[in-house]
């Protein structure tokens, strides 16, 4: 009988569906992440700070072309590249034109392949990749294509920022690279390895490792193993459990080196690396966070906090991509996805830190300065995870040195 | 290379003994139903959150009992109200329920603690290096770890050979049906076995939630390797179980340890490959990247040619 | 007359136990042969050695002048030797004319076709419906086998056995646990089925035993200590010491 | 459907209606349906239903039918969507020239390669061996299939493009309602086709090793080839279920062969009912309704899938199709009619009792993951505030009265469900 019940829970559920009243002048942007499963806490967590933008940036001064909204309707994608195309063709049955993703290039890659197809075959109902944070270098070189932005820098322009950041430490002789098993960690190597040997060739990388994505389940050995091979210094682009557990693990081997991160912040990561990483690991970022760069930045940090107190700012990228997408619409006076990508190619704009930025038109690849900060708790105004430690910004590189040449061939229709 | 090799022979020892702690249980449970218990992993998950959201209020050390007791607990309601019921549909139902159980408390612990990682650390005692060798440390709570693992087995070993329940139990390990003739109350032994294999699973969450992460996927992450420990050390055998612990963390400490790929093994038969065949990431494959198959490797091996398991009495 | 089994010198042991110790026999075609013995005798487990069920620890056992020692149980099938089972041993799940019918399906030469449609095939159709008749069991036919009664388990049993037409077949107590009318069902459908086969039996009920049986064997300790005609057998002094005791008297 | 729904009947030869009704009626409604759900989303789930209930019905041939539990079967659909995506390019970059409705046929073939060379030595044995077999050799297959780039193209996998085939009377794949009417073709054909194989001497023995693999043996079948031969025809099918697959998508990743899409196999399988035909198809279209529907309305979706997955193996193993094939007894006594109050009087206090349960899990979820300040919720279009005690209460008593009524109403149910049930002869007069 208690079945007979469970079934009926799922038609009751399937029958409650009116949930979100929707206004009929509204411009949808497609949220499509994990927004269950073991990266949920990243997915929901881009979520708010989308949905805070789109409030605070965008709806609370007036929406664009002359009232209009932005509103966020979420995809779950488990982060999964299958259930990121079921979601995507819900959304653009929805009426959905705009679509954000980040977590994961695999999935990122699926979906600008998906969404290139469709506009192809559906020449009347297109709609507009906004890559938040996927780093992939091929999505805006050999897989570049017209529908999709990316306003995250890419792994080789984050790497070319560190490198500067070492050549100039010269007692760093020997450095391990460790990183995923996947398109992501490989292309972080590959950068490592090239940049590094362009300039500091005197530098040996001692160790280039990597390590099966999500299934490691102590990290111990890794640790060990760059403790044995002698590194002066640790490149990693791990992210999520697999940067938790690197960092602890490290942490306890009681290496006493420099770490170079990509993502070793925020949803949970700080508060886990506590004060075992201090002044220790440091990230390559976008947007930084302390110290306060602008009244305006720190006055919108302080209202999402309010908001959030159990979330950070951890993309700060999410708030250039809603301005850009809004300022896109003004300019070109249209909200077709067709007009919005014009006018969002080679488009300039000055970001709430007051930052200078470019839409590159070849690749469609953010310009931007780039940022590396340091893990701490001394000098911290807005710390992540509420433990007291955060990022603090120990070196900028300005936009124009972080730019490198694409191999994107963009073709535009016409 | 010397410190590389010893501190692999470490930590191959924390993870092989930690992984016994889970796999004794299973075996108990194992060879006295022969239910591959599926959700064994869920009740060393279900150990590290119960201890977590114990040592926000009272600390560590009342965790490290109290979350064990609870999930022992927590486990015998499983057998009473939940296996013993699905045994009336037979084995397959069994197997299906605690694979279905396993999903359900993955769920469970997402709704009520969330879908992050929690900050369970070790205690402040156990904050420290115990020692240095080459430069390198050697946390103390690895240490900890490992006495209560060594404890636990000594307890094991000595409850199973020295007691009565410890006879019975033996008993109902190699000859499952003669138990029951010899007049002893097999379901209460076996809602106890259970109860205690989930305790020893709970135990091990408890002690490898600081260590290794307290989040959802702690379960996948761990359960079909206990699997094959269980399997690989022989249906019914403790003994084995202790061994195939043993190998299992060995190999994988050490196959992430030594980096030999492929391709040094074809040098030393001087046979050269072509960078772009198909076949290239065969070529370059190393020990560190197969690191995580070995173990399945291992069972379907097993499987195929031992199906006893190592010390195994009877066949799975 | 030549001969349908013949066992030389069959060993098996358990560990260090041997449970048969060094049997001889010689079943003639066409005969009906009962094996008796005091319980943990080790008459299961012979059958279980002729059929494939067990491997031999010793000697050798031959079917109708082949040597079958040691083949799996299906090879000694399609050699033509059908067993049947001490405990229920059916289908459970699969419906009662299913049951039969795939105890037919080899000898029928279907082996393992998958381009039959069996709904379509008449003569196997036919002769189910045949043997289904010959056990009482047509009735009940559409009936998953689990929920047939014992008695009716047991019919089912020396259906599946049956079916195929193998030369040889061999029951194992096909009427312990029956009621007295049972029994006497059970011994008429007996002598239906096994109409000019090769018949082995191993059966407790000596009533069963001395009707149906042109010669019995009596297995004690894993060891044959007499094989002779029903008459001989009760008359055999070692027989009576070692197992029939008072009650050969009394019959 | 009744005659389809039951794996076991031996009719001899059945009415020309009785026959073929079943196909005609699939046949018809697979037409129909992308009539009456023509929104693309529609169309676009009743694709991944055809695809899941092919690969569905092809793991009931080993689960259901030959009562091989595996936790692996998903490699083998996952490499007949890796093959079949390879096909794609080839025909693509014109390495070989082929309609584009052939690739599920490459899926299926590597399939059953993949079988034979599995299942060479993993049936040996059924039970526990062979569901650990399985198991190892899934996660084996997953894992390897990230190192070995170059066919599995790692974490993102391998693209193709469906439309750059030959164009055949003028399809060309682009639209998803193209790709429907591929998939309904396949599935009716492999649907067919595995129907038949289950009334074959194959099919009938792999019920018999099933039932009782020892007996089998005594019988002239060699269990071992028994479940061989079933476990090849089901990764075949697999195959041909991750061809589709490959069509749909246009890519194929790691996700499609890794124990998580194993594990989904299993539950729609036993949700459905492994007992029966046509349980596959209804656990494959119900599971299929959850994860796009449910987990539209509701983060914790699978949640409730996992309740009601432990749940259906505790109280209903025959699973739902089960419940339907409960009713069939009544049905033909014409006595149906008679639990239609019954069930409306206690379902009406389950539902009441269930919204209650539903709406305080949610209210929870809704607290501990809102933003803050954010209170407000909605549920059924009811706006709320989940600070304030009303809705609390209100959940509580819903779940509390209507879990007590419906406890009250359950001795009226049973007996009116052994009314319903009971032998033609004895109740008639009661019932009605």
């Amino acid at each position: 009988m208690k079945i007979k019940s469970t079934i009926l829970t799922g038609a009751t559920l399937a029958a409650l569906s009116a949930f979100s009243a929707q206004a009929a002048d509204t411009i949808k942007i497609g949220f499509i992440d994990p927004l269950s499963g073991p990266f949920a806490a990243t997915g929901t967590n881009g979520l708010q700070q989308f949905r805070f933008a789109v409030e605070e940036l965008v709806n609370k001064k007036g929406g664009v072309l002359g009232g209009k909204k932005f509103e966020i309707v979420p995809y779950d994608n488990k982060i999964s590249p299958k259930e990121s195309l079921v979601q995507l063709k819900r959304a653009i049955g929805e009426g959905v034109q705009f679509i954000a993703q980040g977590n994961s290039s695999g999935v990122a890659n699926a979906l600008t392949d998906a969404i290139k197809k469709h506009n192809k075959r559906n020449p009347d109902n297109r709609v507009l990749f906004l890559n938040y944070s996927a780093v992939d270098p091929a999505l805006t070189n050999a897989k570049c294509n017209f529908w999709h932005f990316r306003f995250d820098a890419n792994a080789d322009i984050k790497m070319n920022a560190l490198t500067d950041v070492i050549k100039a430490k010269s007692d760093i002789k020997k450095v391990y690279l460790i990183g995923q098993d996947y398109s992501f960690g490989k292309a972080v190597a590959a950068a490592a390895v090239k940049f590094l040997g362009e300039k500091r060739p005197d530098i040996k990388i001692v160790g280039n490792e990597l390590h099966p994505i999500g299934k490691v389940k102590d990290f111990t050995p890794y640790a060990t193993k760059i403790r044995a091979s002698g590194a002066d210094a640790v490149i990693t682009g791990n992210w999520g459990a697999d940067m938790i557990g690197l960092g602890k693990a490290i942490g306890e081997t009681g290496l006493d080196v420099p770490i170079y991160t990509y993502y070793a912040a925020n949803d949970g990561i700080t508060k886990t690396i506590g004060a075992s990483g201090k002044n220790k690991i440091r990230l390559v970022h976008e947007g930084p966070a302390n110290p306060p760069s602008t009244d305006t930045y720190a006055t919108y940090h302080k209202d999402f906090k309010k908001k959030n107190p159990e979330k950070d700012i951890s993309q700060f990228r999410i708030a250039n991509a809603v301005q850009m997408l809004a300022a896109a619409m003004e300019k070109g006076g249209s909200a077709k996805p067709i007009d919005v990508a014009r006018a969002l190619e080679g488009m300039e704009f000055t970001s709430l830190h007051g930052e200078k930025l470019t839409m590159r038109a070849e690749d469609h690849q953010m310009i931007q300065p780039i940022h590396i900060s340091v893990h701490t708790d001394e000098n911290i105004t807005f710390d992540s995870d509420n433990s007291g430690f955060g990022l603090r910004t120990e070196t900028t590189v300005a936009a124009a040195d972080t730019a490198l040449p694409s191999t994107c061939k963009m073709r535009r229709p016409k | 290379m010397f410190e590389l090799l010893f501190f692999s022979l470490l930590n191959g020892i924390v993870t092989g003994l930690l992984l016994f702690m889970l796999a004794s249980g299973l075996t108990l449970i194992f060879s006295m139903m022969g239910v591959l218990n599926f959700a064994h992993a869920s009740f060393y998950m279900l150990g590290a959150y119960f201890a977590y959201t114990i040592s926000l209020y009272v600390g560590f050390w009342p965790g490290l009992i109290i979350a064990p007791i609870l999930v022992g607990l927590f486990g015998a309601l499983v057998e009473r109200y939940g296996l013993r019921y699905v045994h009336r549909w037979g084995h397959v139902a069994e197997l299906i329920f605690t694979f279905g159980l396993a999903f359900l408390i993955e769920e469970v612990v997402q709704f009520i603690w969330g879908k992050d990682t929690k900050a369970y650390h070790e205690p402040e005692i156990l904050q420290f290096a115990l020692f240095t060798v080459f430069g390198q440390d050697f946390p103390a709570y690895k240490a900890f770890m490992l006495l209560i693992s060594i404890g636990i087995f000594i307890m094991l070993l000595m409850i199973l050979t020295r007691s009565r329940v410890g006879l019975i139990i033996q008993a109902a390990i190699t000859k499952p049906n003669m138990t029951a003739m010899l007049g002893h109350n097999v379901p209460l032994v076996f809602m106890g076995v259970f109860g205690v294999g989930s305790a020893l699973a709970g135990l091990a969450g408890v002690i490898a939630g600081p260590a290794l992460g307290t989040f959802p996927g702690m379960a996948v992450v761990l359960g079909s390797i206990v699997f094959v420990i269980v399997v690989v050390g022989g249906l019914g055998s403790l003994g084995g179980a202790f061994v195939a612990s043993l190998i299992i963390g060995l190999l994988q400490t050490f196959a992430i340890a030594l980096d030999y790929s492929v391709s040094d093994l074809l040098a030393v038969f001087s046979i050269t490959t072509e960078a772009d065949s198909a076949l290239r990431d065969l070529w370059t494959l190393s020990l560190p990247q197969v690191a995580p198959i070995l173990p399945y490797l291992l069972l379907v091996l097993i499987l195929i040619f031992r199906p006893t398991g190592l010390f195994g009495k009877r066949e799975t | 007359m030549s001969s349908a089994i013949q066992l030389n010198d069959v060993r098996k042991s358990f560990g260090p136990t041997e449970i048969i110790r060094g049997v001889d026999l010689d079943i003639q075609k066409g005969e009906r042969h009962a094996i008796i013995g005091p319980n943990g005798a080790g008459k299961s487990t012979l059958f279980h050695l002729v059929s494939g069920r067990y491997k031999l620890s010793g000697g050798h056992v031959h079917l109708n002048g082949e040597e079958i020692s040691n083949l799996s149980p299906y090879e000694i099938y399609r050699k033509g030797l059908s067993r049947s089972f001490q405990v229920t041993n059916i289908f459970p799940m699969m419906s009662v004319f299913e049951n039969v019918r795939c105890g037919l399906m080899w000898s029928k030469d279907y082996k393992y076709s998958f381009w039959h449609l069996v709904d379509r095939e008449k003569e196997l159709n036919h002769r189910t419906a045949a043997v289904l008749e010959e056990i009482g069991l047509t009735s009940r036919q559409h009936v998953p086998a689990g929920v047939l009664t014992y008695a009716e388990q047991r019919a089912l049993e020396i259906g599946i056995a049956s079916a195929g037409g193998a030369e040889v077949i061999m029951l194992d107590e096909p009427t312990a646990g029956m009621s007295h009318s049972e029994t006497d069902q059970a011994i008429a459908l007996i002598r239906k089925i096994t109409e000019g086969k090769t018949l082995v039996m191993v059966e407790h009920d000596m009533g069963v035993v001395f009707d149906l049986a042109d010669r019995i064997s009596v297995l004690v300790y894993g060891e044959i200590i007499a094989t002779d005609t029903p008459e001989n057998i009760r008359n055999n002094k070692a027989v009576q010491e070692a197992y029939l005791g008072a009650e050969a008297e009394d019959a | 459907m009744s005659e389809i729904a039951n794996t076991q009947t031996g009719e001899i030869s059945a009415p020309f209606a009785k026959r073929f009704g079943p196909w005609i009626f699939l046949a018809v409604a697979l037409i129909v349906l992308p009539l009456i759900f023509s929104s693309n989303i529609a169309v676009y789930t009743m694709n991944l239903m055809g695809i899941f209930i092919i690969f569905a019905l092809s793991y009931n041939m080993l689960l259901g039918q030959g009562g091989m539990l595996s936790f692996g079967h998903a490699v083998y659909f996952g490499l007949g969507g890796f093959m079949s995506v390879h096909f794609m390019n080839y025909i693509e970059y014109e390495v070989v020239v082929l309609p584009m409705f052939m690739l599920p046929i490459f899926g299926g073939i590597i399939g059953l390669v993949f079988a034979i060379i599995v299942g060479s030595f993993s049936t040996r044995r059924a039970g526990t061996v062979f569901a650990m077999i399985s198991l190892g050799i899934g996660e084996l297959i997953a894992a390897s299939s990230l190192i070995f780039v170059a066919f599995f193209g790692g974490e993102e996998g391998v693209s193709g493009d469906r439309t750059m085939g030959p164009v055949i009377m003028d399809v060309d794949f682009a639209q998803d309602i193209e790709v429907y009417y591929l998939i309904a073709a396949w599935a009716f054909v492999t649907i067919a086709l595995m129907y038949l194989f289950s009334r074959t001497p194959m099919g009938r023995m792999a019920n018999a090793v099933r039932d009782n693999d020892e007996r089998a043996e005594f019988i002239g079948y060699s269990q071992r080839k028994v479940r061989f031969i079933s476990f090849c025809a089901s990764g075949f099918f697999a195959g041909i279920a991750g061809g589709l697959f490959a069509i749909n998508f246009e890519i194929v990743t790691e996700e499609n062969l890794n124990a998580l899409t194993s594990g989904v196999v299993l539950l729609m399988t036993y949700i459905g009912g492994v007992g029966f035909f046509i349980g596959p198809i209804v656990g494959a279209v119900v599971f299929t309704l959850l994860q796009t529907v449910l987990s539209n309305h509701t983060e914790i979706w699978q949640l409730y899938v996992g309740v009601m997955f432990v749940l259906t193996v505790m109280y209903v193993p025959q699973g739902l199709t089960g419940i339907m094939a409960m009713h069939i007894p009544a049905y033909r006594m014409k006595r149906l009619s008679g639990l239609v109050v019954p069930y409306i009087k206690a379902g009406i206090p389950t539902i009441l009792m269930l919204s209650g349960i539903v709406s305080f899990l949610e209210m929870v979820h809704h607290v501990r993951a809102a933003a803050l300040g954010e209170t407000m919720m909605s549920l059924i279009g009811i706006e709320f505030d989940t600070h304030t005690v009303m809705p609390w209460v209100i959940s509580g008593v819903l779940a509390v009265v209507g879990g007590y009524l419906t406890k009250s109403q359950m001795p009226q149910l049973r007996e009116a469900w052994e009314q319903a049930n009971a032998p033609l002869d004895s109740g008639e007069g009661a019932s009605s």
